[in-house]
């Protein structure tokens, strides 16, 4: 008994991470590693190879975060979760950040105590249905089934349209997403809906991806960003001012291949970034060439779309919304300065 | 040394004292798992105040916003938190209910072919003990709903059978009855049948007492709860019409529907649990010893009143306890619903809801207490029967 | 018969041969197969279902099932694709444990090995001692080898672990952890002090009365609340507490059965020999009641063995787990009844083999008593 | 003395051995109660050292009960039990030394069946007296070659007849070296052919002067050793007298009705 309780507490010591409850800057310092909550595996966004290393653009939000704050990328540590896990996961301090193509709601940035750091993806969801069904709307869906992940915003997205649209909704709700492809591919829906990027990656799950085609109706709006734990702001501003460094970047034209040489570029907003000028870094509470890390280490905010999600990659999304604002698109950066 | 000596005893030191020692004991226990609750419950709400985490119980209020595919009562998407509990905790009843039912017959047919004199039979019976109970029942689980789903057509292809029934990737669907004006007259007969068959088999067994004569209780039973509905609904003119399912858009419409999430799971619960009731009747059965077969039969009793009247009762008082726990792990197993999307408690209420109100305290400890109190009252259930059955022994 | 028997003296019968048709294949399958002609019946029917049901089987398992190759283009055949469990193999065992650590593994299931086969060398002495051995000394083992982090190993985090490697883990930190836990609550649950009775009562039928699946719910959204700020646990060890908990209230009652199968007798002359509650209980009663019921907790871990799988639900990749995730391999989609066949065959070996035993030790202890 | 109202015991000779005057168990006005049943209705004995008593009567009649109180086996709950100048109360440390000093025989013998007979012996011993495992083992064999089975020692106590579970059961207690013994209908488990060697060891005992409480129906055995007979029914002390007056010339008619039903059978 005294033996198992020793070896059960020896289990504990190790595997209690203690973190300071002065504040996550100070733990991620201490302990040298950032711990971030990501999908159990959706391609583009977080999915582990075989070997267990994680890629994808939520993944890369979480290596640009270790690049700023502990001046390396690889200084990342990953927990899949699933979709009910990760709230508890992050308020309990289990993770540092979430980053889990998770969309920002009133309701989740207030009663769950979170707090969204911006969007890195905006989306909207979609529908994906069998080509010989030969379907053209969404609003022809009425007494369809529909396969749909567990308490997702989704899932609420998708009663409400049908009710609006006075049609009759059958939904078939899984826990994980792996459970809802199989079940829709096993012919239990006629519908799957998910946020389209979902739809594309997931698509490539099916037995055969070019019976299925996606119908034009976005039913709703999906901004997917990194969360923190409510009421630490010096970390909500690291991780937020991480994601616009990543913007900025694309924005200022600094990539990952010309960033060494734009450190002597003249453009003071080139200069303010990678901080040859100002004390940005300072005022964030991380060291001056943060911003330089993060676009050295990971690359800024399109070469990591293109790496993963954009049209040469098996999901081929076209960047649409997530274009910079300069583009026509949504993504925008707050100045750098 | 004289008895006379010895003074009473003065009381004994405290701390020699066991009545003493087991206050201390107790105390110290007791002030042990208080004071481990309070500091659990005080770092629980400390938790949920730093973090802003809503709390309390006015969610089961709050407007759910979402459907579910199965509920045996009124739901809609403007239906609450609350609602949806009671939807889930009723699927939960109708699969475990159904699943018991199904378990119970397969699970005695099996347990007899095991000790069946046929060796083919009876070791079939015992390959199929042996293979489902030794695999996981989440694995089976997942055999029947998605190695049976995927063989199933569209329904655009269902396969159709007796003309109103149809089978297909979406469930069976069946026509629903729907009843007219004077059904409830056929309801009435049917309850009345039940009494009235009841208080036929007291009378059949009073006049055998009396007179010694005896009369088929069974069979005229039998005939009246079939007979007198069927008259009264024969007198009513069938008052029942039927809602035929047809192919509308790419579903049914009308009619009933059983949802493949729901057949897989009671296939599965049944099958699984009618491995070990199989087993438990086979041990029912073999502990009524050989010697009360003989003796009933050198009595001069033939083989159904040996075993109407010997074996079965016998063989019951020992099958009867581990049967109900049986059932209680059919139930608490009807959790696996979550896996495979049938609307349970577990998938709705301890799911969706715990994901949307993300108040994990609350939802969790609903839904074990729910659990629990369905487990107290089987197996309150079951102390009674076996404290019957005792009395019955002596 | 009379006129033979006057051939005879008193006390001279010979034995004679049965009749042809009480022995032999034709006695047998008369008196078991074609008894009556309702047993005829169900005799054909049966073959018939058998005949139905296993060639088609066997033919997908073995005779039209691919064997060889390194990606799904090898299986052309008609039959079972069992390549893609070859490629799979090294993650359905281990999960993600780095490769060149995976003989950690190994070592440690050598041991445990090793001291089984031991306990079963019939005429041993000590065999108290391995058990205690098996008990105690090899988790710590165990643990540090699984874990690493010292004496030179580098550390493997538990998100790596998986496979049948984590279902094993699992059941087995719930069975060893859960016998001291059962133990006490069982004592307790017999306990004339009130509070402690109630205490335990309410502690093994809370966890008897709910499914595991809530208790792992519970495990993995509701512990991280329950500890103060900054501190949290391993999702592996919030499960494994989850299982401790459910597996210890099981095993009280495994025991409490122990306990009250000992006849009142060895209490009354274990308290008439002057040994104190302490003593006659670890002298006396529970070397007794526990080897009662070694059957009981085997059966126990049978299923325990067996309800691991659940864990998958929380997201941790067990032996069914990780069939799964092979499964969801865009480059291996198609094959998941292989991997789940593989996993049913993997489970079955296992529990089949434990009830094996554990019915052995029943027959013994019957015997032997 | 005044306290024993039979005041009879000083004059029983049944045996060839001495009484001394010391009183070895010392019972006043003890009741008890199961519940609502009343089983012993104040029980008044006085039991010197040497003693030799028999303790007779009808089954339910609180014969067990009496001799179970004796080592706190079970509580009484009303009067006073004195056993070796100790009072049991409710003080464990009290318990603890009668028992070391009482030693009990059972009906079913309650071997430990997961030891050796002579593990059996040394277990309390060693654990209870706190004695050096040689010289428990020591003073074990010297105790089983009293009971005559030396040879039994290794073996397990289901590899032994009823007889020699018994005899084990004996030496057992002998083994704690104890002043006082107490035997629960020893025999009455037994095959009439293996109840001779166990009452042969018990007569052995009783004439190496060890004060004895039996409750027993083998009445030769009470005529030849006991110096007392008692006779309790209905949780009452009846009568009691040496034997040969006792069974010779019972005075109540419940003695005599009984034992016209066990003697004539």
């Amino acid at each position: 008994m005294k033996v198992l309780t020793s070896v059960f507490l020896a289990g504990a010591a190790i595997a209690v991470s203690t973190g300071a409850s002065a504040g996550t800057m100070e733990d991620v310092a201490g302990k040298g590693f950032i711990q971030c909550g990501v999908s159990q595996g959706l391609p583009g966004f977080s999915n582990p190879d075989e070997s267990g290393n994680w890629t994808g653009i939520d993944v890369d939000l979480c290596r640009a975060v270790a690049a700023a704050v502990l001046g390396d990328a690889s200084k990342v540590k990953f927990s899949p979760l699933s979709a009910k896990e990760r709230f508890t996961a992050l308020q309990s301090g289990e993770i540092d950040i979430l980053s889990r193509n998770t969309t920002w709601t009133l309701v989740r940035d207030t009663a769950l105590g979170l707090n969204f750091a911006g969007v890195n993806y905006y989306d909207g969801q979609g529908f994906m249905v069998r080509s010989d069904l030969g379907i053209k709307s969404a609003l022809e869906l009425d007494g369809a089934s529909a396969c749909v992940n567990i308490g997702t915003t989704t899932e609420l997205n998708l009663s409400d349209y049908f009710r609006t649209n006075n049609m009759k909704l059958n939904p078939v709700v899984f826990e994980k997403a792996d459970e809802v492809v199989a079940a829709y591919d096993a012919g239990r829906c006629d519908v799957y809906t998910t946020d389209q990027s979902g739809l594309a990656a997931q698509r490539q799950k099916l037995k055969d991806p070019g019976a299925h085609m996606l119908l034009p109706e976005i039913i709703s709006k999906e901004p997917l960003g990194p969360v923190v734990r409510h009421g630490d702001d010096k970390w909500l501003d690291v991780v937020k001012w991480t994601l616009y460094a990543m913007i900025e970047a694309e924005e200022l034209g600094v990539t990952s291949a010309n960033v060494d040489k734009m450190k002597g570029s003249d453009n003071p907003g080139i200069r303010r970034l990678l901080g040859v000028e100002g004390d940005g870094g300072k005022n964030l509470g991380v060291s001056g060439d943060w911003a330089y890390n993060i676009v050295k280490q990971v690359g800024n905010y399109g070469e990591s779309f293109d790496r993963y999600v954009g049209p040469k990659t098996p999901l081929a999304l076209e960047r649409g919304l997530n274009a910079l604002w300069s583009d026509g698109g949504l993504q925008y950066a707050m100045p750098v300065r | 040394m004289a008895v006379d000596q010895v003074a009473p005893a003065a009381r004994p030191p405290f701390f020699y004292d066991p009545r003493v020692r087991a206050i201390f004991f107790q105390v110290l226990v007791l002030a042990l798992v208080i004071l481990g609750g309070a500091y659990l419950v005080n770092n629980t709400l400390a938790n949920l105040a730093r973090q802003g985490i809503a709390s309390g119980f006015g969610f089961l209020d709050t407007t759910a916003g979402f459907g579910i595919s199965m509920s045996l009562v009124e739901y809609s998407e403007e239906s609450t938190y609350g609602r949806v509990f009671l939807v889930g905790f009723l699927n939960t009843i109708l699969v475990s209910v159904v699943g018991v039912f199904f378990a119970t017959v397969l699970g005695f047919l099996i347990g007899v072919a095991r000790l069946s004199r046929n060796w083919v039979v009876s070791k079939m019976a015992n390959a199929y003990i042996e293979t489902l109970r030794n695999i996981p029942l989440l694995l089976q689980l997942f055999f029947w709903y998605f190695a049976v789903l995927r063989t199933l057509p569209s329904p655009r292809n269902s396969v159709e059978l007796f003309g109103s029934f149809f089978l297909n990737n979406r469930g069976l669907t069946s026509p629903s009855p729907i009843p007219e004006a004077g059904f409830s007259t056929v309801v009435i007969s049917f309850a009345v049948a039940i009494v009235a068959a009841f208080f036929v088999a007291r009378w059949a067994r009073k006049r055998q007492e009396a007179t010694g004569q005896q009369f088929p209780r069974f069979w005229a039973g039998l005939g009246i709860i079939i007979g007198l509905p069927l008259l009264a609904a024969i007198v009513t003119g069938f008052p029942l019409s039927w809602s035929v399912p047809e192919l509308r858009g790419f579903n049914f419409v009308n009619g009933m529907v059983l949802i493949p999430e729901f057949v897989a799971l009671v296939v599965a619960l049944s099958t699984y649990t009618a491995a070990f009731i199989a087993e438990i009747v086979r041990a029912g059965i073999t502990s009524v010893s050989h010697g009360q077969t003989e003796a009933a039969f050198a009595l001069g009793l033939r083989r159904s009143p040996t075993l109407r009247l010997v074996i079965i009762p016998q063989a019951l008082r020992v099958i009867i306890p581990p049967l109900t726990s049986q059932y209680l792990n059919l139930t608490k197993n009807s959790s696996l619903a979550a896996a495979i999307a049938y609307p349970d408690i577990v998938l709705v209420f301890a799911g969706t809801v715990l994901m949307q109100t993300g108040q994990a305290v609350e939802i969790i400890s609903i839904t074990m207490a729910t659990y629990l109190a369905l487990s107290l009252l089987i197996s309150g259930f079951m102390n009674w029967y076996n404290q019957k059955m005792a009395l019955v022994e002596r | 018969m009379s006129e033979q028997s006057q051939d005879y003296t008193t006390g001279q019968h010979p034995d004679l041969p049965a009749p042809i048709t009480s022995t032999g294949v034709i006695g047998w399958a008369r008196i078991n197969l074609f008894a009556t002609i309702p047993n005829t019946i169900l005799t054909v029917l049966a073959v018939l279902l058998l005949l139905w049901l296993i060639p088609p089987v066997i033919d997908w398992a073995f005779i039209s099932a691919d064997w060889s190759g390194q990606t799904r283009d090898d299986c052309t055949r008609e039959g079972a694709c069992w390549v893609f469990i070859k490629v799979w193999f090294r993650q359905l065992m281990y999960g993600r444990y780095p490769v060149d650590e995976i003989w950690r593994i190994n070592l440690a299931y050598i041991i445990a090995v090793a001291a089984g086969i031991l306990l079963f060398v019939p005429g041993l002495r000590g065999k108290p001692w391995i058990g205690l051995f098996l008990l105690a000394g090899f988790p710590i083992i165990a643990f540090y080898l699984f874990v690493g982090g010292s004496f030179g190993l580098p550390d493997v985090e538990t998100p790596l672990w998986g496979g049948l490697f984590l279902t094993l883990v699992i059941s087995g930190v719930g069975i060893v952890a859960s016998l001291p836990i059962g133990i006490v609550l069982a004592l307790g649950r017999r306990s004339k002090m009130p509070v402690v009775r109630s205490l335990c009562i309410t502690f093994i039928e809370l966890w008897r009365g709910v499914p595991l699946i809530t208790v792992l719910f519970m495990a993995s959204v509701m512990f991280p609340l329950f500890l103060p700020e900054g501190m949290n646990f391993d999702k592996l060890i919030r499960a494994l507490l989850g299982v401790m908990f459910f597996s210890s209230a099981y095993m009280a009652e495994v025991v409490r059965g122990g306990l009250q199968a000992l006849p009142k007798g060895q209490y009354e002359a274990a308290q008439a020999l002057g040994l104190s509650y302490w003593k006659m209980m670890g002298l006396v009663i529970l070397p007794q009641a526990l080897k009662l019921v070694i059957p009981g907790i085997v059966n126990t871990f049978i299923g325990l063995f067996k309800d691991t799988v659940l864990v998958l639900i929380i997201g941790l990749f067990d032996f069914l787990g990780m069939v799964q995730l092979a499964g969801t391999n865009p480059d291996w989609l198609g094959f998941a009844i292989e991997g789940y066949v593989f996993a049913a065959f993997g489970f079955w070996i296992f529990c089949f083999g434990m009830s094996r035993y554990s019915q052995h030790l029943e027959k013994k202890l019957h015997t032997g008593h | 003395m005044s306290m024993n109202p039979h005041g009879q015991e000083s004059s029983a000779s049944g045996s060839q051995m001495a009484i001394s005057d010391e009183v070895a168990i010392q019972l006043n006005n003890v009741h008890k109660w199961y519940g609502q049943f009343h089983v012993l209705k104040d029980i008044n004995l006085t039991v010197h050292r040497g003693e030799r008593i028999v303790i007779c009567g009808p089954s339910g009649s609180g014969k067990s009960t009496l001799i179970r109180c004796i080592n706190r086996l079970e509580e009484h709950q009303k009067g006073q039990i004195i056993v070796d100048n100790i009072e049991l109360t409710g003080d464990l440390k009290h318990i603890e030394l009668v028992r070391r000093e009482v030693g009990m025989l059972f009906q079913h013998f309650n071997l430990f069946p997961h030891l050796t007979v002579m593990e059996n012996c040394t277990l309390a011993p060693i654990w209870v007296r706190k004695m050096p495992k040689a010289d428990a083992e020591e003073t074990a064999m010297k105790y089983l070659e009293r009971v005559k089975i030396p040879e039994q020692a290794q073996k397990f106590p289901g590899q032994l007849s009823g007889g020699q579970q018994q005899r084990v059961a004996i030496a057992r207690s002998l083994c704690m070296n104890p002043r006082v013994m107490l035997f629960d209908e020893p025999t009455s488990a037994l095959d009439p052919e293996m109840i001779a060697e166990v009452l042969d060891v018990m007569v052995g005992l009783a004439e190496s002067g060890m004060t004895m409480l039996c409750v027993t129906h083998e009445m030769g055995f009470a005529r030849k050793v006991a110096n007392r007979v008692i006779f309790m029914d209905g949780g009452e002390i009846i009568e009691q007298n040496d034997p040969e007056q006792f069974f010779n010339n019972p005075k109540s008619d419940r003695t005599k009705l009984f034992l016209s039903q066990i003697l004539h059978h």
